[in-house]
């Protein structure tokens, strides 16, 4: 990243201490960091900070020292999707279920669907069909697009050129993660072969559509085709119960 | 639209986690109640109460072509998956009880292992799609700061524009205006048409001589006077060699007389003179 | 928490109150408050809080604790009108306002009234109009005392006193003009290939006065004047096109 704050970050990093803020100044730029990601609605990176901070302000010090100050308190300083955001402690939960956002709860099939994307994205539909065993109906992922935690990622480079699915920003912030390696169980999938989706081609239990071979190679949608996507396999039955 | 919506409902419908290992008469009821063949399998699986890695396959399939049987007995509808699945497992279950032969295709046993994979691979992402339901969710089990206090874009507007722009909107105006100033003018030029018009409106009033710049009085403004007394006379000659009316002036620059045009006297007499 | 400012704070209470939770129950209560004021959309007054917090919390002390807990941080625990909120720290607001530029260009109107000022100077808005052959909006003037370009000078000294329209210095170092004697005359406007040759003779571009000095036929504007002028005939129809 061409940020000039990265580049004084890294000769203060250098210098040891040389350049570093005063205590005062230090503590005046704590309160900032405080004020910007209380005041945020959505998550902030270190970046949106430093550029808002004095130059010179030690950003990832002063996060993980706040991260400290809060990690008891009834409000948390967490970070998702890279950002950092506050948002209150977990085990108050039950205090605030009146706070609460009528959320409509996603069926079993549409939960099952988005944990396929999130662990074996970029991933296609026949793919996430395949692992099911079952018909995805378009549905299903029209909804997922429309929670904003997943999007249509780019085509994989295969016959057909079907669409990648992804998770987004979103989604990590959703469900609290930092990184998409901080999903739950990964490594153990990963270790038992789990999140492989290859399956020998002549293996041939039924299956709603035939198994693509698998490429890691993806091409990019064009801007006008992810409207088009949405759309275009509408009149495909609904999924088989 | 139609197939969408009752699909809609589906993916809403309140998740109620289905207990499909307590009894076996459930089982064979609520088809309807799994996704597919491979779920059904795997509720199957289940009910042998083993890991699910040490599962026998021989024993699944079995147990799934009996489960069909069941339902079939029931006489209720299935899917044709369900019935392509039986016919496949059915399949599974003779490589496995035969001896294998020398043939390309895989053997039973690496078919079972496909089928346990799948199986394995299907269970893992229905733990993970609970662990990810139970995780802290935003907005349901943490939440944020309920009232953000928003970052105000103070917008200021900067213009700019160049010596070019000032000057080429400032000749293109004036050169417009200048112009249509010019049309204003050539509208003051009095036409031989708009003199003979004012002409006509007195032509048949008038049985005597009467100077004809009281006619054009009300016109005579400094600008068009030139102009309205030009076209006037021309106009009034027109008119004499028409034979509607005409002039007199008893010397050059003395006012110009004009009278309707008395044809027969006035020719007849000086004929019968001449 | 690892303050030991509150240490004290649940000694002094636990004296003052009979009934008073234990000091766990009261950090307990401490974080519930500090979550219920945070998560809220609208500041939550101490019957709010007493609420939805256990039986016999001491929720004035604890607001007045958390009120010292938060006074020297980047945000503050206030009362407004009797209801408590988390607010930034008012010497912070600054971070909350970030200025954006917007590159504009003035419309054609305003860059012809702009040229009219400019060379005819000093200037009224009805003789702007008779040289443009259309009304001019007081918005297009009050868009053009914006952007710093133009000034009110003086008032001309004619029946109805209309206000005088000059160029400012900010107008000549924007435009790159020494004086407004540098701007271009009849002759450099016509070998530009700006002006049509075809134009008619008696055709003049005036030499315009931007001196600070007032003109013969300028009054000087009154020091409260300049407000009112600016918004007197807000009324007015827009421009006619």
């Amino acid at each position: 990243m061409a940020n000039p704050n990265s580049a004084v970050a890294i000769a203060i990093d250098n210098d040891a201490t040389a350049e570093a803020q005063s205590p005062e100044e230090r503590r005046q730029t704590i309160r900032m960091v405080e004020a910007l990601i209380f005041a945020a609605g959505e998550p902030l990176s270190a970046d949106d900070l430093a550029n808002r901070l004095p130059k010179g302000a030690d950003v990832t010090g002063i996060l993980r020292e706040l991260q400290g100050v809060y990690a008891d308190r009834g409000v948390n300083l967490v970070q998702v999707a890279g950002k950092w955001s506050l948002r209150t402690a977990a085990d108050l939960s039950f205090l605030l279920s009146q706070n609460a956002v009528e959320q409509k709860r996603l069926s079993r099939a549409a939960m099952e669907t988005l944990a396929i994307i999130s662990y074996h994205q970029p991933v296609t539909r026949a793919e996430i069909e395949e692992i099911r065993g079952v018909a995805t109906s378009k549905g299903t992922l029209d909804l997922l697009l429309e929670t904003g935690w997943i999007r249509m990622r780019g085509r994989r480079r295969t016959p057909g050129r079907p669409v990648t699915y992804g998770t987004t920003e979103a989604f990590l912030s959703h469900f609290g993660l930092d990184t998409i390696g901080d999903l739950p169980g990964l490594d153990e999938l990963k270790g038992a072969g789990l999140l492989d989706s290859r399956i020998p081609t002549d293996f041939s239990i039924p299956e709603p559509h035939a198994g693509d071979e698998l490429t890691e190679d993806e091409d990019p949608l064009e801007d006008d085709e992810i409207r088009e996507e949405m759309t275009e396999d509408e009149g495909l039955p609904p999924e088989s119960a | 639209m139609t197939p969408a919506t009752p699909d809609q409902a589906e993916i809403w419908e309140t998740f109620k986690p289905l207990d499909r290992n307590s009894d076996e008469p459930s089982l064979v009821v609520d088809v309807d109640g799994f996704e597919g063949p491979l779920d059904l399998l795997l509720a199957l699986a289940r009910s042998q109460k083993v890991d699910i890695t040490r599962i026998s396959i021989l024993a699944l399939a079995e147990q799934y072509l009996a489960f069909i049987e069941e339902v079939r007995k029931l006489r209720l509808e299935l899917a044709a998956d369900y019935l392509v699945m039986a016919a496949w497992l059915a399949y599974l279950k003779s490589r496995l009880l035969l001896p294998e032969e020398e043939t390309d295709e895989p053997t039973g046993e690496e078919l079972a292992a496909e089928l346990a994979f799948r199986l394995q691979r299907l269970e893992a992402m229905r733990d993970a799609a609970a662990r990810l339901a139970n995780r802290d969710r935003l907005g349901r089990d943490v939440f944020a700061r309920g009232a953000p206090e928003p970052v105000e874009i103070i917008k200021k507007s900067e213009y700019s524009a160049t010596l070019y722009d000032l000057l080429s909107a400032y000749a293109a105006r004036r050169q417009e205006q200048s112009i249509s100033v010019v049309h204003v003018r050539k509208r003051a030029v009095w036409s031989l048409k708009e003199a003979r018009d004012l002409l006509g409106t007195v032509i048949g009033s008038l049985a005597d001589w009467a100077p004809l710049h009281i006619f054009l009085s009300p016109y005579l403004t400094p600008e068009v006077s030139a102009t309205v007394k030009a076209s006037t006379f021309g106009a009034s000659l027109e008119l004499v060699r028409e034979g509607h009316i005409d002039l007199r002036q008893t010397e050059a620059f003395a006012p110009i007389y004009i009278r309707d045009h008395k044809p027969v006297a006035v020719v007849s007499s000086e004929a019968d003179h001449g």
